[in-house]
């Protein structure tokens, strides 16, 4: 069944599911999130330097509207893991996750952050940040340009702005 | 001086009803899902630790002693402000009496040092 | 000029605390056993003439019958450059910490504690460095068994009072 | 029941924080806002390089190299490639010596343009880290033309470099050279300059000589401190000594001085690059290299003036394409020590500001 059947039963499922006004709500809400998110500052190793340069007049991540990135995760809803995981900060990076209020996304940058990178092999590298906390988009690079940080970002845009392809995608797997 | 107060009562009015709706739309909209890692409070991704009830130094105290005692002082001048012209001489020179017990006042905490900070 | 009249005070500390020296791309490289090391640099730091007084590096080295730590002195007031290497058994790796005379020697000797599990005695506060507290195991020597994927992939449960 | 004194509170300024320059964490003890004991935590970015290193072979190794700095990675290469040849033995040929120099050179002004961004922006100078990040990235213009990557720059190589610059790198580095000098005035003005900087600086963080050698500090912090050593000047490595640039010293001691320094270096770097490239001569940019590189056994220590302090390999070969042991004795982790003992009595925010004029990126103290 192409896609695009699929999406249309998708959507009449969720309206049924919701009714006319909160699934339009919802379709708001999606796209308000996906056009502002509030990354929490996880920069962990190089690739926070290229999160920096993302942030920066040249590349300039708020042409997206995410430039807003926050220290504290209670006021964050996008959480970047930006570098190398370690064994050592895998529980304090799954506690910042834990006290991020609840619409939140995760995005792991760079082959550090999606398996390791040139690290996995060794004794106190994590192979992955999704190994802790539940990933939704990876970005692969080491570092990856901001060009490609913006990419992955888009990418969690379509994916926050219609959650029926999320379902499709599960359902798909 | 225009006294249509309708316009000050409809301002009133909005004032109150528009931060209560802003509180109200997370409570229907945002999703709630509170645990108990949630809740802990947040230090940086670590164990919290030491104590949070300490008790502070003191001088933060005299700051707001002294910082209240002003804003009260300028609560006083604002309707004089507006209205001094038709008051009269007599209110004018009372207000500015009233200034300088104040200035004392300022005077005695400076030389206590209570604006030095820490 | 310079060289030897280093190489004259190194030969004459050599004799003294019966380390051998010799001549590795340049540099000399005095080799003590254990206990002779503090003595070792404290005579270093204030040779007459070239003083090696400034530790630049201080690194553990696991040789497989036993450990060497390895000092790098150099100053700040000459070109002399002395490399002192001080030999700890592998059962008991213990020596002494010279933190009295170098303050720049205390995190050097705490991560060579953490790598390589020789203790230095009269070390402020001798605690691994890199790893968490209760790790197991030092990760440079060479006998070690680094730990499985399985056991890499799963978030370690975190001591309290970390 | 009556207080004498104020209880003191622990702060847990942790990994996650923004002007933690990374993933340090310090266990700050607050009497108010006066700082009374500070306990660093480091540790949180160890990737076991060391390790790695033993099980790849030399010229692997090089990649992990630029992961350890990388805000200086060209530098990183510099440095462990140096010693790898002084092992070997090989004569590097004239005209990759000129690159080595230029990108050194290049990653010095790029690695202090980042430092003095982060300063500001710990001190809430946001216009400074903006104009500093802006300037940074014809640096990195400069590096992807040539090497293709931006941060992580991986250029030499054991023998000499990668490749050969294309030819727009010419011109495009002339005209960064040419706009440096207004570069480095528009920072003082922005920065420097604001006396609310100075105020915040000056006269923080006071270490003074004897203290800075007891604890074996080096690089910049050294400098600052009224010592004037360089390892370009006392024991020049590569073609150093070829050039003729001064060394910056300044007496002050503090947060300022340590942050003035890092401008009057990049003003020097200047200076080098014009000569460099003034005189590069042509030829080959890579040595005949052995395909598989067995050095002979043996060891070797080396130390290069890396920005943030004396970057030093310790290569100790048995003979094989492994090497048994690769020490990394990092510039920021030694002057790290120096960090709570000279800003015991200071507030918070002073500590803030004389952790951010250490420079220390967590990837180097970590390895």
């Amino acid at each position: 069944m192409d896609v695009a059947k699929e999406k249309e039963l998708r959507e009449a499922e969720a309206l049924a599911e919701k009714g006319i006004i909160l699934a339009n709500v919802d379709k708001l809400l999606n796209w308000a999130r996906g056009h502002s998110f509030w990354p929490v500052t996880q920069g962990l190793a190089c690739c926070a330097i290229e999160m920096m340069a993302a942030g920066n007049p040249r590349f300039d991540i708020s042409r997206f509207g995410w430039e807003v990135f926050r220290a504290s995760p209670r006021q964050a809803d996008l959480m970047i893991v930006a570098g190398t995981v370690t064994r050592k900060i895998a529980p304090i990076i799954r506690r910042v996750y834990d006290q991020m209020p609840e619409p939140k996304w995760v995005v792991a940058m760079g082959s550090c952050a999606n398996a390791g990178g040139p690290f996995a092999d060794s004794y106190s590298v994590l192979p992955g940040v999704d190994k802790i906390i539940p990933v939704d988009v990876y970005i692969p690079g080491c570092p990856p340009r901001p060009e490609s940080l913006f990419f992955g970002l888009m990418q969690l845009q379509q994916k926050v702005a219609n959650p029926a392809k999320v379902r499709l995608m599960k359902h798909g797997k | 001086m225009s006294d249509n107060f309708a316009a000050v009562g409809v301002l009133l009015v909005f004032a109150m009803i528009f931060p209560i709706i802003m509180v109200i739309m997370p409570k229907i909209l945002a999703p709630h899902r509170p645990d108990r890692e949630k809740l802990t409070p947040y230090e940086c991704g670590n164990e919290p630790i030491g104590r949070t009830w300490v008790g502070f130094k003191s001088n933060y105290f005299l700051y707001a002693l002294v910082f209240t005692a002003f804003d009260v002082e300028i609560v006083f001048l604002y309707p004089w402000a507006l209205t001094f012209r038709k008051l009269g001489t007599f209110a004018f020179v009372e207000m500015f009496i009233f200034i300088i017990i104040l200035l004392v006042g300022f005077w005695y905490a400076w030389k206590e040092g209570a604006l030095e900070w820490m | 000029m310079e060289n030897n009249v280093l190489r004259a005070r190194v030969d004459e500390l050599a004799a003294r605390v019966n380390g051998q020296v010799e001549e590795a791309l340049g540099e000399l490289v005095l080799t003590v056993n254990s206990p002779y090391v503090v003595e070792t640099l404290a005579a270093a730091k204030n040779f007459q003439g070239v003083p090696c007084d400034f530790l630049h590096d201080l690194a553990g080295l696991d040789l497989g019958d036993r450990f060497e730590v390895v000092y790098q002195l150099t100053s700040l007031r000459g070109p002399q450059r002395l490399r002192v290497k001080a030999r700890v058994a592998r059962d008991n790796p213990v020596i002494d910490s010279v933190v009295k005379l170098w303050a720049g020697a205390d995190w050097l000797e705490r991560e060579a504690y953490d790598m390589f599990g020789i203790v230095f005695k009269g070390h402020p506060n001798l605690k691994r460095i890199y790893m968490w507290d209760d790790f197991e195991g030092y990760p440079l020597r060479k006998d070690f068994v680094p730990p499985t994927y399985e056991e890499r992939a799963t978030m370690r449960v975190r001591k309290e009072g970390e | 029941m009556t207080i004498e004194r104020t209880e003191e509170i622990s702060l847990n300024m942790g990994p996650q924080h923004p002007s933690m320059h990374g993933v340090f964490r310090m266990i700050v003890h607050l009497e108010g806002e006066v700082v009374t004991k500070i306990e660093p935590k480091i540790g949180y970015l160890h990737r076991g390089l060391e390790k790695i290193a033993e099980s790849r072979t030399y010229a692997q190794f090089i990649p992990y190299t630029d992961r350890l700095d990388y805000l200086a990675s060209p530098h990183n290469n510099l440095a462990y490639v140096q010693t790898v040849e002084k092992l070997l033995g090989i004569q590097v040929p004239e005209r990759a010596e000129y690159l080595r120099v230029i990108f050194a050179e290049l990653a010095r002004i790029a690695s202090h343009q980042v430092m003095i961004g982060s300063l500001a922006l710990d001190m809430a100078g946001w216009t400074a880290w903006g104009y500093c990040f802006r300037d940074r990235e014809r640096i990195l213009d400069l590096y992807e033309m040539t090497a293709g990557g931006r941060l992580t720059v991986n250029y030499m190589r054991i023998g000499g470099v990668s490749h050969e610059p294309p030819p727009e790198f010419w011109p495009a580095l002339n005209s960064f050279l040419d706009d440096l000098p207004a570069m480095i005035e528009e920072y003082y003005g922005i920065f420097y300059g604001n006396e609310i900087a100075q105020a915040r600086m000056k006269g923080i963080g006071i270490l003074t000589k004897e203290m800075a050698e007891n604890y074996s500090v080096t690089g910049c912090a050294l400098r600052a401190s009224g010592v004037q050593y360089d390892v370009r000047k006392a024991a020049p490595y590569g073609i150093y000594d070829r050039f003729d640039f001064d060394i910056p010293v300044l007496y002050g001691c503090d947060t300022y001085d340590r942050a003035l320094i890092r401008l009057l270096e990049m003003r020097e770097s200047l200076k080098i690059l014009r000569q460099a490239v003034r005189d590069i001569p042509e030829g080959p940019v890579m040595a005949k290299v052995p395909k598989l590189i067995k050095p002979p056994a043996g060891e070797v220590y080396h130390r290069v003036e890396n920005p943030k302090g004396e970057l030093g390999f310790y290569i100790v070969s048995d003979g094989s394409n492994k090497p048994a042991r690769v020490r990394i004795r990092p510039g920021a982790f030694v002057n790290m020590q120096v960090f709570p003992p000279i800003s015991v009595g200071l507030k918070i925010q002073d500590v803030i500001a004389i952790f951010a004029s250490f420079d220390a990126v967590l990837g180097e103290v970590d390895k």
